[in-house]
């Protein structure tokens, strides 16, 4: 019986660690830890640990199903593949290609995303999208802006050389546990950590300070330390004279958030404020930390152009240990945006409406020029929306599970019901499957291989371990069929060459050719031009990425969540991630180790509101919105401030309160501020 | 005053002067003793290795920290690298002392020494016989010459064997070969200690030691027995003189001049100068009696030896003769001599002056001392000195009255006169038990143990035990000092002893000398042993430091054990953090050279130690 | 209620009080004899270095210990009146629990077997023994008062210095 | 000197990447337990491996003993009297689910077999866990706290 040992990177979330799948016989019998790896060390959170638990899973999906008469029955690849070939055509050609929409994932390599995005652009559709608009669309729109880049700019394991850590709307110690180990090494060096959230998560256990701010109030906060700093002098101002523009203007700005409004708007202490500004300002090296605490609101960009201010005006960007790290979520969402999963962008983010662009690309697939569409296509939720109204017919989704992770999610499943066409490609049945037309069972992680890009631009190979279950097959396959009987001809589409394709045609990605990403422990960073370039580990270090080099300074003014508390709607409800599970739960919910240790929906509550409306701990309560209800089962907390409920968006349910409201630049909804109420459910609608 | 100041020594004068100085809050060593304390346990326990720049290194004694130092060096590498230095150290100062003394021998004989003379020619022959020098219609200096030359060959010789180790038993000498510990050179052996105990050398503490034992031993029957036969040759050997002993010695109404240091190639031209006419005149002008020698340390006891005069103090005195305010010049050479006294002196109108180009200390006038021009030189010292004595302030004198007749002198030559030429009253002696044995008690004056309590209740407990005690050094000192060294001193003798000495007429504590001086007794052991016909290490002798404190002592001892005499210390020497290496000194030794170290603080038990000693050899001799 | 103060600008990492420590927790209480003792003797403070500094470590008998907090059995325990951290072998039990909660890491062991052993401010001795040794001083044993109005007499003096510069200028 | 799996509570963040880790390790039976308390603090607690082990006086079937600086635990011999349970100051010996027998942390031996640390001890994030010699861990303590202290020395100098 030999045992082998298979490096593998982790499915979960954007860190990207790796470790050892232990495969005998062809199956994979156990885990092993890499402790040679640059960021996580041999770590791995709860999750990661429990990532094997969903190769063999029996509730795998193991052959194609094609619904007939609400029932799906099992059908052969052949059949499931005509079918969608015939019927995408047939939309195609009776109602446009912009009846077509594409759902690609951050759970796919970067070569799946890269097909999938060229299926749809081949078919003529830029409505091809994905969950990056649900979490960090805000920064790929404000930091491009801001900056030039979309990206963290510093590696995690950079955080250990910052002598202040400002961490505002994130909850890595729950959502991206690794971080923990470069956090406390500042800290054991004398860092200083500041945590900016609503909740007092456990990330805010290991804070020096930590600041409670009222949810939705993150630009005033942001306005008000640059506020202190400019007034009190700590403001950089060899490095805005040398590398910024706009600063007169942002100054002028800034003398309207005096701490003293700060503190009203956000309802900190006005000395909380003075001391967060100092530590940050005045630390030889600080990091600015944040993820979708900030961007999921309907001020995302603003939310992310203050935090790109703040890090701006004090120099504390472009140097080791002084980053500014937008946390991403999906263990492949940074390498989905890089491969133009998105609306408005080619891969490497090359914009859809440029002509020369078009050519390019054009080109480069071998179609003509005008097959390929000019106009931006629709983000995830106009998608929907669409739909909604008959406009997109079709959908393709892959490996996304929408009815969950949308927000106002009984409109979603309405929207989904209205489709001439659904197909899913996923490993489990969810609950987007269960509405599809075809569902195509796809490989899981560590049955093919590709690259995926972690949260810090680092892009690693992931090898295959095992055979995926039954008739499952990997994504590039699958949209190879699909291209194929769709009457695209790509030749041969297994991932070397497909990301030898990206080499030519993703400039950051240039140097990052199949047989070097391979050999890399570790991984490279983009931009890597060349394959003798070594990769830029810190962006921005001697300019910026803008046309003249210099950043823009863009002041942003405060404005209230979309949705505020009012009568019928008392409290305001935010959302979140727990340690236990990923997202939409598609993986995690069906993990035995995970899901016993939290099997249901939670509410917290603080203990004033459970008094308020007699809500014991451990009492199922309704929680209900403008768009709807659910069930879940009360935690009574003092973690969350009075007038504040928080709820992970793991189960179906929690998503049928969030808002659809939505950045009007980014595209983002306002998941962590919903208007909501809680009542004691009764008897009849316990589940 | 304080109790505690008086528990400084058991000497009266000297608890006398610490008074003074606690009342005028003068600082001496005992202040500066205390201010040290706690002392570092790593040097007390030998595992601190300074040897090269990556350290300092300390291996932690209780085993939780550090067992290595930076290069690996284990506690027994430190410890035994530590020890060998501490003998190089030793062995340096009592031969370069030698050296002096060759050298100054070889310019009298070529008529350049300004003032020495060739006091001793028959033991010049002899020395010439033994060096395998011709005398046959030659001069007396021509054979001097010989001799020097022999003698300062000796130092830089590369291939031994060394002279005088030939006096030792054929059976110590095939125990030396053997174990590839008979030196071969006095510098070499030093040197290779310094070579041997550079970081990265010899790393095996066994082998360490042995060469620790070759080097002391070219000390012991090399630098340390040339010195002492030289001087003699130069100065004359000791005849039993009397004398007295304590800073009573010094006169209230005369130039008072101290010499202290080692060396009497000096204290002899000052001890002549003093007499010179024309200063005493110079004296009786500036009002003062007449002029007044004496000694301290080493140099004291050498003159002490061969001209009788009187001995102000040992080791620990030398601070407080200055606080009597009675002293016009304090003279020194080289070696034990407290860079303190510089500022001590300055408090006084005494004048502190070195000599030595090698020995400067800030403060002090010095005036360079030189062979050629040595009466004229120690001439012009004195005359500063009895210049000084009109800024005597006499208001500020406290000479105490203790002071203690003393006989002195007992060379080997004296005590073989006294025996009445021959080595047989004394064996027969030892033979009926009437006297147990020898014991050599040496050392210097050390302020971890009370002053003297050390060297007087070990030598009263050995010779109540009918033991003969032979002494040099500061233990000399103090024997002089308690009256020890009187005739009458037989009366504190057990029976047998006392029985002897009577009826020879001399002390039951036999001066031999200063401290390089210890040679003598390693000759009488010697002569001892191969007049019975057995090693030295069958003889119902042994070796005790009660208040060792320097290098030179380190050399002694290693040489005296090495010698094949059992050897009590009574201070810790810094070897305890290698229990290896405290194994090897103080056991593992007796089966290698026939002897071994013990330490023993207290003065009583380290004397049963020899008793038991003395006992067992006898048990072995059949006697 | 006396304290064990360190002045940090003072150590020069001799460990001389880790020495006497040891000793002072002996049988013998001294450092020849120590030596040959068994169980060895520990120290209960600790030299440590970061960067250039060097300080001594050693229990500060905190107020609501947490090694008494997290004690299960009972053997470590803060007395009433002194507020001195003390540790009874017979009850430990050898989980380190108390080793993991101190702040300071000054919780040691015994070798020869997983029990704790602490600062125990020498009970039997005026003056804790690493007190005594430290040959600069950088620890002193005082009255909590006495220390600060030695801080305090270091810090007028400073500002009287400070203000007469001032002056000059 | 024996190695043994040091935490630093301070640094637990609640992940329980520990407990699953061990859980898998284990086959299916998690011997370490991660207590949250007062949602500001985790503890993670497993088998101290206690010199004077109150469960091995208490075993009188001899399934508990103490050898080479571990509790360990012969499933064969136990009994499932339960009396270990009772013993164990830290509740961190727990009934396997069938209540016929006991499960305790075994510093993950077959793991150390081949030369692999404990599970928990890699698995963590935060770097709460160590497998360490005891002057490893406090020397790390010290260095720390004396990091600390000279920065308030330092920022007193300011």
């Amino acid at each position: 019986m030999s045992q082998s040992l298979i490096p593998t990177i982790c499915p979960y979330c954007g860190v990207g660690c790796a470790f050892y799948i232990v495969v005998e016989n062809g199956r994979a019998v156990g885990l092993e830890y890499m402790t040679d790896h640059p960021v996580n060390q041999g770590s791995l959170c709860s999750k990661g640990n429990a990532a094997l638990e969903i190769l063999d899973h029996p509730e795998r999906l193991t052959h194609p199903l094609i619904k007939a008469a609400d029932r799906f029955r099992p059908a052969s690849w052949e059949e499931a593949l005509d079918l969608i070939g015939q019927r995408l055509s047939a939309i195609r050609h009776a109602v446009g290609p912009d009846a077509l929409g594409f759902l690609a994932s951050a759970k796919c390599t970067n070569e799946e995303n890269y097909l999938f995005q060229k299926l749809a652009r081949c078919l003529g559709s830029n409505h091809v999208d994905h969950c990056a608009r649900l979490c960090h669309a805000p920064t790929v729109v404000a930091l491009a802006h801001s900056l030039g880049s979309a990206a963290m700019t510093n590696p995690i394991p950079d955080l250990a050389e910052s002598d202040c850590i400002l961490v505002i709307g994130s909850n890595w110690a729950e959502n991206h546990s690794p971080l923990a180990r470069w956090v406390w090494r500042a800290k054991d060096r004398g860092a200083r950590v500041i945590v900016v959230d609503p909740r007092l998560t456990p990330t805010a256990w290991l804070a020096d300070l930590y600041l409670p701010l009222r949810p939705g109030t993150d630009v005033a906060l942001l306005n008000g330390l640059m506020h202190v700093a400019l007034t009190e002098g700590l403001v950089d101002r060899d490095f805005i004279a040398r590398r910024t523009t706009g600063f007169d203007a942002l100054a002028r700005h800034l003398m309207a958030y005096p701490p003293s409004r700060v503190s009203e708007i956000t309802g900190l202490p006005p000395a909380q404020i003075v001391a967060t500004a100092r530590a940050y300002a005045s630390a030889s090296a600080a990091s600015l930390v944040y993820c979708m605490g900030v961007t999921q609101h309907t001020t995302g960009s603003e939310n992310v152009l203050a935090c790109a201010d703040l890090a701006l005006l004090c120099g504390q960007i472009g140097r080791r240990g002084a980053g500014l790290m937008p946390l991403r979520g999906q263990n492949n969402v940074q390498g989905a945006c890089d491969m133009g999963a998105l609306a408005q962008f080619y891969p490497g983010y090359q914009p859809v409406d440029a002509p020369e662009v078009r050519d390019f690309f054009a080109h480069a697939w071998g179609v003509a020029a005008d097959t390929l569409s000019l106009s931006p296509g629709l983000t995830v939720v106009e998608m929907i929306e669409a739909a909604a109204a008959g406009r997109i017919r079709a959908l393709y989704v892959m490996g996304e599970n929408p009815v969950l992770s949308d927000p106002n999610a009984d409109r979603v499943r309405e929207a989904l019901s209205r489709l001439d066409l659904l197909v899913v490609q996923d490993i489990f049945l969810t609950e987007t499957a269960e509405m599809a037309d075809v569902v195509l069972p796809a490989a899981a992680w560590a049955e093919k291989e590709g690259s995926t890009t972690t949260t810090e631009r680092r892009v690693q190979w992931s090898h295959q371990a095992v055979e995926p279950p039954g008739q499952a097959r990997p994504d590039t396959w699958i949209i190879g069929q699909i291209a194929r009987r769709l009457g695209l001809t790509w030749g041969e589409v297994a991932p070397p060459s497909v990301l030898a394709e990206i080499n030519r045609t993703v400039p950051i990605y240039g140097g990052l050719v199949p047989e070097r990403l391979m050999a890399a422990r570790g991984g490279l960073f983009w931009p890597c031009p060349t394959p003798e370039h070594p990769g830029t580990p810190i962006l921005h270090m001697e300019r910026f990425a803008t046309a003249d080099g210099r950043a823009r300074l863009i002041p942003v003014d405060f404005r209230p969540p979309a949705e505020e508390p009012e009568e019928r709607f008392p409290l305001t409800l935010t959302t979140g991630r727990i340690a236990i599970h990923y997202n939409a739960g598609s993986m995690t919910r069906r993990s035995p180790s995970l899901v016993t240790r939290a099997p249901t929906l939670c509410v917290e509550l603080n203990p004033v509101d459970a008094a308020q409306w007699g809500v014991s701990d451990g009492e199922w309560v309704t929680v209900s919105t403008p768009r709807g209800q659910t069930q879940a089962r009360a935690r009574i907390t003092d973690t969350v401030e009075a007038g504040v409920v928080f709820m992970p968006f793991h189960f179906p349910g929690t998503n049928r309160l969030t808002t659809d409201l939505l950045d009007p630049q980014a595209k983002i909804p306002e998941y962590k501020v919903a208007a909501c109420q809680i009542a004691v459910a009764r008897k009849e609608d316990e589940q | 005053m304080k109790e505690e100041i008086l528990q400084r020594s058991i000497d009266p004068a000297a608890q006398v002067m610490l008074a003074v100085a606690e009342k005028e809050h003068l600082e001496t060593a005992w202040d500066r003793f205390e201010k040290q304390q706690p002392q570092c346990g790593f040097g007390e326990l030998g595992v601190c290795c300074r040897h090269c720049n990556m350290g300092p290194c300390r291996i932690d004694p209780f085993g939780e920290g550090p067992a290595r130092g930076v290069c690996g060096a284990t506690a027994d590498i430190m410890v035994a690298r530590g020890l060998l230095r501490m003998i190089a150290a030793g062995a340096a100062a009592h031969s370069d002392h030698a050296r002096d003394v060759a050298h100054t021998l070889k310019l009298t004989a070529e008529g350049k020494g300004g003032g020495y003379a060739i006091k001793d020619e028959a033991k010049l022959r002899r020395l010439a016989e033994e060096y395998g020098i011709p005398l046959d219609g030659r001069s007396t200096q021509e054979i001097a010459l010989d001799v020097a030359h022999a003698a300062l060959a000796e130092f830089g010789q590369q291939e031994g064997p060394i002279r005088f180790t030939r006096r030792a038993p054929a059976r110590r000498v095939d125990t030396w070969q053997k174990l590839g510990i008979d030196p071969r050179g006095i510098d070499r052996e030093i040197v290779e200690i310094m070579h041997r105990t550079h970081m990265g050398v010899d790393n095996d503490y066994v082998n360490l030691i042995l060469h620790g034992l070759r080097a002391s031993l070219a000390d012991g029957w090399g630098g340390s027995m040339i010195a002492t036969e030289l001087q003699d040759v130069l100065f004359g050997t000791p005849q039993p003189v009397r004398s007295e002993a304590n800073l009573g010695v010094l006169k209230a109404d005369q130039v008072n001049i101290i010499v202290h240091g080692h060396e009497p190639i000096l204290s002899e031209m000052i001890v002549a100068a003093a007499q010179d006419p024309e200063l005493v005149a110079l004296a009786k002008e500036v009002g003062a009696q007449g002029i007044n020698v004496a000694g301290i340390c080493c140099t004291g006891n050498e003159v002490l030896m061969r001209h009788g005069i009187p001995v102000a103090g040992n080791f620990l005195q030398q601070e407080l003769a200055i606080i009597t305010g009675a002293v016009e010049a304090m003279i020194v050479d080289v070696q034990c001599i407290f860079p303190a006294l510089a500022d001590l002196s300055s408090c006084f109108h005494t004048k502190f002056i070195s000599t030595s180009p090698k020995a400067k200390f800030p403060g002090a006038t010095h005036m360079e001392f030189h062979e050629e021009t040595a009466y004229d030189t120690a001439k012009a010292i004195v005359r500063t000195a009895v210049e000084n004595y009109p800024r005597r302030n006499p208001a500020r004198v406290h000479i105490p009255d203790e002071k203690s007749e003393c006989m002195v002198g007992f060379s080997v030559e004296a005590i073989l006169a006294a025996l009445g030429g021959s080595l047989d009253p004394l064996l027969g002696a030892i033979k009926s038990g009437a006297i147990q044995g020898i014991a050599g008690v040496v050392g210097c004056n050390n302020p971890k143990v009370q002053h003297d309590y050390g060297h007087i209740n070990m030598v009263k407990e050995l010779i109540r035990n009918n033991i003969l005690v032979v002494t040099t050094g500061c233990n000399a000192q103090a024997c002089a000092k308690a009256g020890l060294l009187r005739p009458e001193a037989a009366e504190l003798a057990g029976d047998g002893l006392k029985g002897v000495c009577q009826a020879l007429g001399v002390p039951p504590v036999l001066h031999m000398g200063s401290c390089v001086d210890i040679s003598r007794i390693l000759v009488a052991c010697a002569a001892i042993a191969n007049t019975m016909g057995v090693d030295i290490s069958d003889l119902p002798v042994a070796g005790a430091a009660p208040e060792w404190m320097s290098e030179k002592a380190v050399s002694i001892g290693a040489y005296v054990v090495a010698s094949g005499i059992f050897t009590v210390l009574g201070t810790v020497p810094p070897v305890l953090g290698s229990s290896n290496v405290t194994q090897l000194l103080t056991a593992g030794a007796e089966g290698v050279v026939g002897a071994r170290f013990a330490v023993e603080p207290d003065p009583f038990k380290a004397a049963r130690l020899i008793v038991d000693h003395i006992t067992a050899k006898r048990a072995a001799l059949g006697i | 209620m006396k304290e064990i103060f360190v002045r940090l600008d003072r150590c020069v990492g001799c460990h001389s009080c880790e020495l006497a420590c040891a000793v002072e927790h002996s049988a013998a209480k001294s450092l020849f004899a120590a030596l040959a003792e068994a169980p060895v003797p520990r120290k209960r403070l600790y030299v440590e270095q970061v960067l250039t500094h060097k300080l001594p470590l050693l229990c500060r008998h905190c107020e609501d210990a947490p090694c008494v907090r997290v004690c299960r059995t009972g053997a470590m325990s803060q007395d009433a009146v002194s507020r001195i951290v003390t540790h009874d072998p017979e009850r430990c039990i050898g989980c380190w629990m108390c080793t993991m909660v101190c702040p300071y890491g000054v919780i040691g062991r015994q070798l020869e077997r997983r029990i704790a052993v602490k600062c125990d401010r020498c009970p039997d001795r005026e003056e804790p023994a690493c007190v005594t040794a430290c040959p600069t001083r950088a620890l002193l044993y005082m009255e909590e008062e006495d220390f600060s109005e030695r801080m305090r007499r270091v810090a007028a003096a400073e500002v009287v210095e400070g203000y007469g510069r001032a002056q000059a200028v | 000197m024996t190695r043994l799996v040091y935490v630093q509570m301070e640094r637990c963040l609640d992940c329980q990447a520990c407990e699953i880790a061990c859980q898998r390790e284990h086959q299916g039976l998690p011997n370490i337990v991660v207590v949250p308390v007062e949602d500001r603090f985790a503890v993670a607690l497993m088998c101290r491996h206690c010199d004077s082990a109150p469960c091995v006086a208490a075993c009188y079937a001899g399934a508990l003993a103490a050898t080479d600086g571990m509790v360990a635990f012969d499933a064969a011999r136990c009994t499932g009297c339960g009396l270990c349970l009772v013993a164990c100051p830290f509740g961190v010996i727990q009934w396997t689910p069938d209540g016929r027998s006991v499960h305790k942390c075994d510093l993950c031996t077959d793991r150390q077999a081949t030369g692999r640390e404990p599970v928990c001890v890699l698995t963590c994030p935060a770097e709460a866990l160590s497998y360490e010699e005891y002057t490893e861990f406090t020397r790390r303590v010290q260095h720390r706290a004396v990091a600390s202290v000279l920065r308030g020395q330092e920022v007193k100098r300011r």
